[in-house]
């Protein structure tokens, strides 16, 4: 089963092979500390024992690497002493393609980015691409209540589906399926209002793809019924159980400095005390007239990490619901010929409307020239979409900073000095969703 | 039948004895210890020491060959060691002598002496008053060396822990 | 750097022309409503450390543009287009800010120094420029491809890297 | 003139006076009884645990192959019996085919001590009378039958131990220093837990234990004091490797563990052996701390007695059946233990609590059997617990010791 | 024919022998071990071969404490081989002479 | 359920009776009815094969809630996702590991033809690399269309087509794949007209 897949210099080379400079040098990039401080570790590279350490693989193909996240740790026992993630087994060139495709297509890649959120996803995009075109000011209220309770309904489905995949990454199997099925409920009100379970193209650039569908306020009804007492299931199966907070608390701890140096948002970002969540600090959308908590840990470790993703399912069913009692009458999309397809019963009747659907369909629309740069909270983080545009129907370079490709730089700094067992818990607690690592 | 049981069990003993000292792979050589251990349970048993019997096994199988095995694993020493190059030339052709002259030698006296012996194996005490004796003999006569037999385990344990010790932080020492 | 802040900046049609802009004697631009900061690359590094200094202690993003397609695009007139940007997204989380740094990376020495000792978040998003781009950042401490297998040839984002199909570069597995 | 006369009272068919074919038939019908029911009672347990784990999560489990999917295990085995088998370059051949059988084997031959039946009612010992001949419902009953068990649950750790070894990779060498280092700390917990009922029972044949439990407050669950059932309990979990203590198969840590390298029938043993000890040690924890067939009297009656001699099997089913139950809750619902924790758990806290509750025993066996007055029973009693307790406050004393030192080496990370 | 505690001495002397030949050809030290345990299970066998032929308790209470004595010193053993093998891996046993201080 | 059903159910496919049928059909039988896939999740047609493992589709019932972490005891590889340039080795690697007899599922348009991404980074459809037996089409294939691909594959497996085609043209395991060397490849010289 050892993995004979050589990726040379990426991967993480055997302390025989380095001198005691270079492996502290490999030791700061590793561990994405300055040099300075690397060295104040000191004793590290002193400790090399050639023989009671042993490099071993997890991943690409690995149960709890959430995909084809590869690292690889070296073990003195069974504590991990060094650690370096080795991505991009994933990698699916979708930058590039993002530059082929035209604005209005757009969406249908980047929502393949993020496969656990991917409205989050669209609607970044569509927002910097907005903000190109100067009509971020002007989309229509109902639009954009609309995109929040998506937005909102899709972090609760993607911190269930971290429920499941923390529940069996710690060996508490029935609380893979539990996570699931919960999600399976949101996933259903996607599908209804969609037409798809994932990877939706729902979002666009100047508004949605479509109203809700009738009966929509029922079914949100339904699932903000159902949950709560799930979640309370979730508290006696997990947040109570002492097994399972002897496995978290004090695993995989990471301070704020450290946290703020590595860029890391998100839970994480949150998990060590720092308040800093743009749905509040840098309102989007229309974040400001709904109320709700910021959910702010204190030691940052695993358990804080997963505390807060639950809790945070608890907030976005309140902001759900002030969205129910909030959501305007209204369009859906901004009435722009520039940027809106011509509804659907106008094809049948107008030539004009069939050329038009057709030409922003197949050629797009021109987007100014310029560049932005446009973030907003996905559930891992910052999620951001930079654009730059030279005038064509597609982007000149579309770059999203994807909040677990950041995030992901912690492992080794969390997993240092904890046991493999530790390893397993604190890949899952970051929650990485390889497929916005690689993108 | 009693034969059977006899001859089965000194070829596990034997078989067990020459792995042991003929494989080249340590691993390989405690296995054979193993096999070993389990003649000499048998024999136990059809000796009637049954409580000596499910010692062995549990001591020395089940806990020191373990350990050996441990230790093997641990250490990573499980390449095999080649028996084909000896630096003493004379060595070996010398031990065999020397092993066979001590096996010769107590053959001898064994053969001779049987006659106190005498030659037919009595009924021991059966069941569970076997144990019963073993446990009053223990626990009577013998009570002094049993405690300082844990005594003994217990410097034993102290006494590896200390051998194995990592001296962490090597500024300090 | 910037000799000549009182020339008109270039802007595209929409923005607001700010006059004559500028930071740590840097042209500083506002492109949709968002702080630019086109940096010169020997004042790059400094420039990054006097605005974590006055609070943009945070790197959110960093990444780069082949502009060879696309070479006659708006810059500040001090700015000499090159074919390459790095683009640095900055954060001050204490006074809830952001700005951009775009810096000019010329394609014959396509070099940057690391932003790694300032921000050691930095460390993997240069390497995915310099695997994509192949932009080298000085002094980065593991310079290696990040997301392209190591014996890959070429650099995927830049314009002249073809998109289209391409046979698969199978190692072939040992097993 | 036979061997078998001289394993006294293994089973009292060896001392008939005429030994001839009746007692070999009987031995080999009872053999080829239990080997087949093992079978297929693990195949049996298999099929349950999947479908009432499926049932904890909401699903159907399987239901394709047969009914109810009752046939499953039997697809999975067939399947795995037709695969292709496949030893690693790197694998040492000899010890890598070995090694299943060494996990195998001992799993079985717990079943051989086992009382499955037989009638212990009103002071009987549990011997009945097939086709003429007096015998017992179990294979063997040797004099040292619990030290059997511990023998066999010890020599378990081979197959785990080797078979890691003998992959000649990385995980199953993770994974079986895991299972062993585990197995062999829990066997410590084990031993010193049964070390109670067998002073309290005064014999080590398992049948002798049965038969000391005579009714239901002679079961040694109570006459014990509930602690050695706890600790017997938990061991044995970790000694089977079941959750939350499956830390050597943890597949989201260690692929497989020891078994990673492993396909066709070899993995198939693994996976029987791993269940078969589940059942076996089951039944042995029953036999020692629940009676065994012994009866349960509902309203004063043996609700089994219409099934004549096999009420006593029904009856160590029926208990056996619920600790099965148990198991697969255990694994639906727990998450799992880390390594170190599971250690600690071993060494610092069972070990310590079955070692001070089996002084606490001996010394009020011992105040018994000297016919001691009540206010020096009590005396005794209160000398005990100060000595355990005051022993306990050392060893947390020494445990605080070694915790700050090694936080201060902790530096070395 | 039934054997007799003749053979069962027997049996035990050769068992020495064979451990006697291992413990001088073999230069892994873990393996003289093993060797070592061959001698004292010869040994153990004559015990109780004699305690069965004189009906005396006393040879089975001999075999346990050679157990347990054995346990000990394997422990002790193992700990001194590991001690020298983690400094220098590969050592066999002509290199123990470190141990002479 | 009626008791017919569960009478009638019996052996499944198995049209003999126990005494007459065929040791094949038997094998067959097992084989379709315990076919373990092994967890190889790539993308974000992985979330959906671990959906269909949940409460709401139950691939339990097929005997198939075993999903193996080593690839020695899988039956069925489930390509789920698109398969980068980089995993391909790792891909095949994993598939060499697994034991015969193996089938493979590709799961959703990005494995079986490349999908959308039709880029440099992209394997252009799995079956450049290991022989697939069936297609799950979908971006991603709900779990239903999953079911569908993996009773699909039973009837096969039931019906022993697949093993003896592959008998025939010494496909499966033997199949060999065309190593290019890396490096040999002109990708960056000059950009096609049409991208």
């Amino acid at each position: 089963m050892t993995l004979i897949s050589d990726e040379g210099a990426q991967e993480l080379r055997p302390r025989s092979e380095l001198t005691a400079s270079e492996l502290l040098r490999e030791v700061a990039s590793v561990l994405r500390l300055s040099e300075a401080e690397a060295a104040k570790l000191g004793d590290l590279p002193e400790d090399p024992d050639e023989d009671q350490t042993m490099v071993i693989n997890m991943g690409p193909s690995h149960p709890s690497t959430h995909g084809v996240l590869r690292l690889m740790l070296e073990l003195q026992g069974e504590t991990v002493l060094r650690c370096k993630p080795i991505i991009g087994y994933l990698h699916t060139g979708m930058e590039k393609t993002g530059e082929q495709l035209t604005f209005m297509q757009g969406g249908t890649n980047v929502t393949r980015m993020d496969y656990a959120s991917p409205l989050n996803n669209e609607l970044v995009f569509s927002m910097a691409t907005e903000k190109l075109l100067g009509i971020d000011g002007d989309i229509p209220e109902r639009a954009q209540w609309m995109r929040m309770l998506l937005s909102e309904l899709n972090r609760m489905s993607s911190h269930l589906l971290f429920m499941a995949t923390n529940g069996m990454d710690l060996g508490a199997v029935s609380m893979m399926i539990y996570g699931w099925r919960e999600r399976e409920e949101v996933l259903r009100f996607f599908q209804k209002v969609t037409g798809l379970r994932m990877n939706h193209n729902f979002v666009r650039p100047g508004g949605l793809a479509a109203d809700l569908p009738p009966g929509w306020r029922d079914d949100v009804l339904r699932i903000l019924d159902m949950l709560p007492e799930r979640l309370e299931e979730y508290d006696t199966l997990m947040t109570g159980q002492p097994i399972w907070r002897e496995r978290l608390q004090g695993v995989g701890v990471i301070t704020p400095s450290e946290a703020l140096a590595l860029g890391a948002t998100g839970p994480i970002l949150r998990s060590t005390g720092v308040e800093w969540d743009l749905r509040r600090h840098d309102p989007y959308l229309r974040y400001d007239e709904v109320e709700f908590d910021l959910i702010v840990g204190s030691y940052g470790d695993a358990f804080d990490r997963y505390a807060i993703r639950l809790n945070e399912i608890r907030e976005s069913m309140r902001i759900v619901r002030q969205i129910l009692d909030l959501m305007p009458e209204g369009d859906y999309r901004i009435q722009d010929k520039k940027v809106t397809p011509p509804p659907r019963a106008r094809i049948d009747e107008s030539m004009e409307a069939l050329i038009h659907h057709f030409k922003i369909f197949t050629e797009g629309f021109k987007v100014p020239e310029g560049e932005v740069y446009v973030a907003i909270e996905s559930p891992r983080g910052e999620i951001g979409c930079y654009i730059a545009s030279d005038g064509s129907p597609t982007p000149y370079r579309m770059h999203v900073r994807a909040p677990s490709f950041v995030n992901i730089q912690c492992l080794p700094h969390m997993m240092r000095g904890g046991l493999v067992a530790d390893a397993v818990a604190v890949i899952s607690s970051v929650d990485p969703v390889l497929g916005e690592v690689d993108r | 039948m009693e034969l059977l049981v006899f001859v089965l069990a000194s070829a596990m003993v034997l078989a067990g004895a020459i792995g042991v000292i003929a494989c080249n792979n340590p691993v390989h050589a405690a296995l054979g210890l193993v096999l070993t251990l389990f003649g000499i349970a048998v024999h136990f048993v059809s000796m009637e020491a049954h409580f000596l019997a499910a010692v062995q096994v549990i001591v020395y199988a089940g806990a020191i060959v373990v350990l050996f095995l441990f230790v093997i694993m641990l250490l990573g020493v499980d390449r095999a060691e080649d028996l084909s190059v000896e630096p003493f030339q004379i060595q070996r052709p010398l031990a065999v002598i020397v092993g066979v002259a001590i096996s010769g030698l107590v053959i001898a006296a064994v053969v001779r002496g049987r006659s106190t012996l005498g030659e037919q194996l009595e009924s021991g005490v059966p069941g569970d008053d076997n144990i019963r004796e073993l446990a009053r003999s223990l626990f009577s006569d013998n009570v002094f060396a049993f405690e300082l037999t844990s005594v003994l385990l217990i410097v034993a344990v102290v006494g590896t822990v200390v051998l194995t010790r990592r001296q962490r932080g090597g500024a300090s020492k | 750097m910037a000799d000549s802040p009182d020339e008109t900046i270039e802007e595209s049609s929409e923005v607001a022309e700010v006059p004559e802009p500028e930071m740590f004697g840097c042209p500083m631009t506002d492109s949709r409503g968002q702080l630019v900061l086109h940096v010169d690359r020997d004042r790059y590094l400094d420039v990054a450390k006097q605005l974590a200094d006055e609070g943009y202690a945070m790197c959110v993003d960093l990444t780069a543009v082949d502009y060879s397609e696309h070479m006659e695009r708006a810059l500040p007139s001090s700015a000499t287009a090159e074919r390459f940007e790095v683009v640095v997204n900055l954060l001050d989380i204490t006074h809830r800010r952001r700005i951009r740094l775009r810096v000019q990376v010329p394609e014959g020495d396509a070099k940057v120094a690391t932003l790694f000792d300032l921000h050691p978040g930095t460390e993997a998003m240069e390497r995915e420029v310099f695997d994509m781009f192949g932009i080298e950042f000085d002094g980065h401490p593991d310079p290696s491809r990040i997301l392209m297998p190591e014996d890959w040839n070429g650099y995927p984002l830049r314009k002249d890297f073809q998109v289209g199909t391409i046979p698969v570069q199978f190692k072939g597995a040992a097993s | 003139m036979n061997i078998l006369h001289r394993i006294p009272a293994a089973d009292p068919l060896l001392e008939a006076e005429s030994f001839w074919w009746q007692p070999l038939a009987v031995i080999g019908l009872k053999v080829l009884v239990v080997f087949v029911i093992g079978l297929v009672g693990t195949m049996f347990m298999v099929w349950f645990e999947r479908k009432i784990v499926a049932g904890m999560q909401n699903r159907v489990g399987p239901n394709k192959a047969g009914p109810f999917g009752l046939l499953q295990t039997l697809a999975d085995g067939t399947k795995l019996f037709f695969k292709e088998d496949l030893i690693p370059e790197k694998a040492d051949p000899f010890v890598f085919r070995i090694a299943p059988f060494l996990a195998f084997v001992p799993a079985f031959l717990v079943w051989a001590v086992i009382p499955l039946g037989g009638d212990f009612t009103n002071g009987h010992d549990g011997t009945v009378t097939w086709f003429g001949e007096v015998t017992r419902v179990q294979l063997a009953d040797p004099p040292i039958g619990v030290l059997l068990v511990l023998a066999m649950s010890s020599i378990a750790v081979y197959g785990v131990m080797l078979a890691g070894w003998s992959s000649g990779s990385k995980y199953p060498l993770l994974g079986s220093v895991r299972a062993s280092a585990q197995m062999i700390s829990y066997e410590a917990a084990l031993g010193l837990s049964l070390a109670a009922v067998l002073m309290t029972a005064g014999t080590l044949s398992t049948s002798g234990i049965v038969s000391a439990q005579s009714s239901i407050t002679n079961w040694h669950l109570l006459s014990t004091g509930i602690v050695p059932f706890v600790v017997f309990l938990i061991a044995m979990t970790a000694e089977l490797n079941r959750p939350p203590f499956d830390l050597v198969e943890a597949e989201q840590e260690l692929v497989g563990g020891f078994h990673t390298e492993y396909s066709s029938i070899r993995f198939a043993l693994f996976f029987l052996a791993e269940f078969m000890n589940v059942i076996s040690m089951s039944a042995l924890l029953v036999t020692l701390f629940l009676g065994g067939p012994q009866p349960l009297y509902l309203g004063g009656t043996d609700i089994f007695a219409v099934l004549g001699p096999f009420g006593g099997t029904a009856w160590l089913l029926l208990k056996v059946f619920a600790f099965l139950y148990m198991y697969v809750w255990f694994r639906a619902t727990l998450p799992r233990l880390r390594y170190d924790q599971l250690m600690n758990l071993g060494w610092k806290v069972l070990i310590p609590i079955s070692l001070g509750w089996f002084i606490l025993l001996a010394a009020l066996q011992v105040a018994r059997d000297s016919d001691v007055s009540g206010l020096r029973y009590s005396l005794i009693v209160a000398g005990c617990l100060v000595g355990i307790a005051l022993a306990y406050m050392l060893f947390q004393a020494a445990l605080n010791v070694a915790r700050r030192n090694r936080d201060a080496e902790g530096a070395a990370y | 024919m039934t054997p007799t505690t003749t053979w069962y001495l027997v049996l035990a002397a050769v068992l020495f022998g064979v451990g006697v030949v291992g413990l001088m050809i073999r230069r892994n030290p873990l393996v003289m071990f093993m060797c070592i345990e061959l001698m004292l299970n010869a040994v153990n066998l004559s015990f109780v071969a004699f305690a069965q032929a004189f009906t005396d308790i006393s040879g089975q209470t001999a075999v346990f404490f050679v157990m347990v004595v054995a346990a000990a010193e394997v422990v002790v053993g193992l700990g001194i081989i590991i001690a020298i093998l983690r400094r220098r891996p590969g050592a066999t046993i002509d290199d123990l002479a470190e141990l002479k201080g | 359920m009626a008791i017919d059903d569960v009478i009638n159910d019996g052996l499944g496919g198995i049209s003999h009776n126990v005494i007459t049928g065929r040791l094949e059909d038997l094998v067959n039988w097992s084989r379709s009815r315990s076919s373990w896939p092994a967890t190889f999740g790539l993308a974000c047609c992985a979330i959906e094969m671990m959906a269909s493992g949940a409460a709401h589709y139950d691939i339990a019932r097929f005997g198939m809630e075993v999903f193996r972490a080593s690839p020695r005891q899988a039956d069925i590889m489930i390509v789920a996702g698109r398969v980068s340039q980089k995993m391909a080795p790792v891909l095949r690697q994993v598939y060499d590991q697994m034991m015969e007899p193996k089938w493979v599922i590709s799961m959703g348009v990005c494995a079986s033809s490349g999908g959308m991404f039709n880029n440099y980074a992209i394997v252009q459809g799995v079956d450049q690399i290991v022989p697939v037996d069936v297609y799950a089409p979908g971006c991603p294939p709900t779990p239903e269309t999953l079911i569908h691909a993996i009773e699909t594959l039973h009837t096969k497996i039931e019906q022993g087509e697949i093993l003896r085609r592959r008998e025939q043209n010494g496909g499966g395991a033997h199949i060999h794949v065309e190593e290019i060397p890396a490096g040999s490849i002109p990708v960056l010289l000059g950009r096609q007209a049409d991208g």
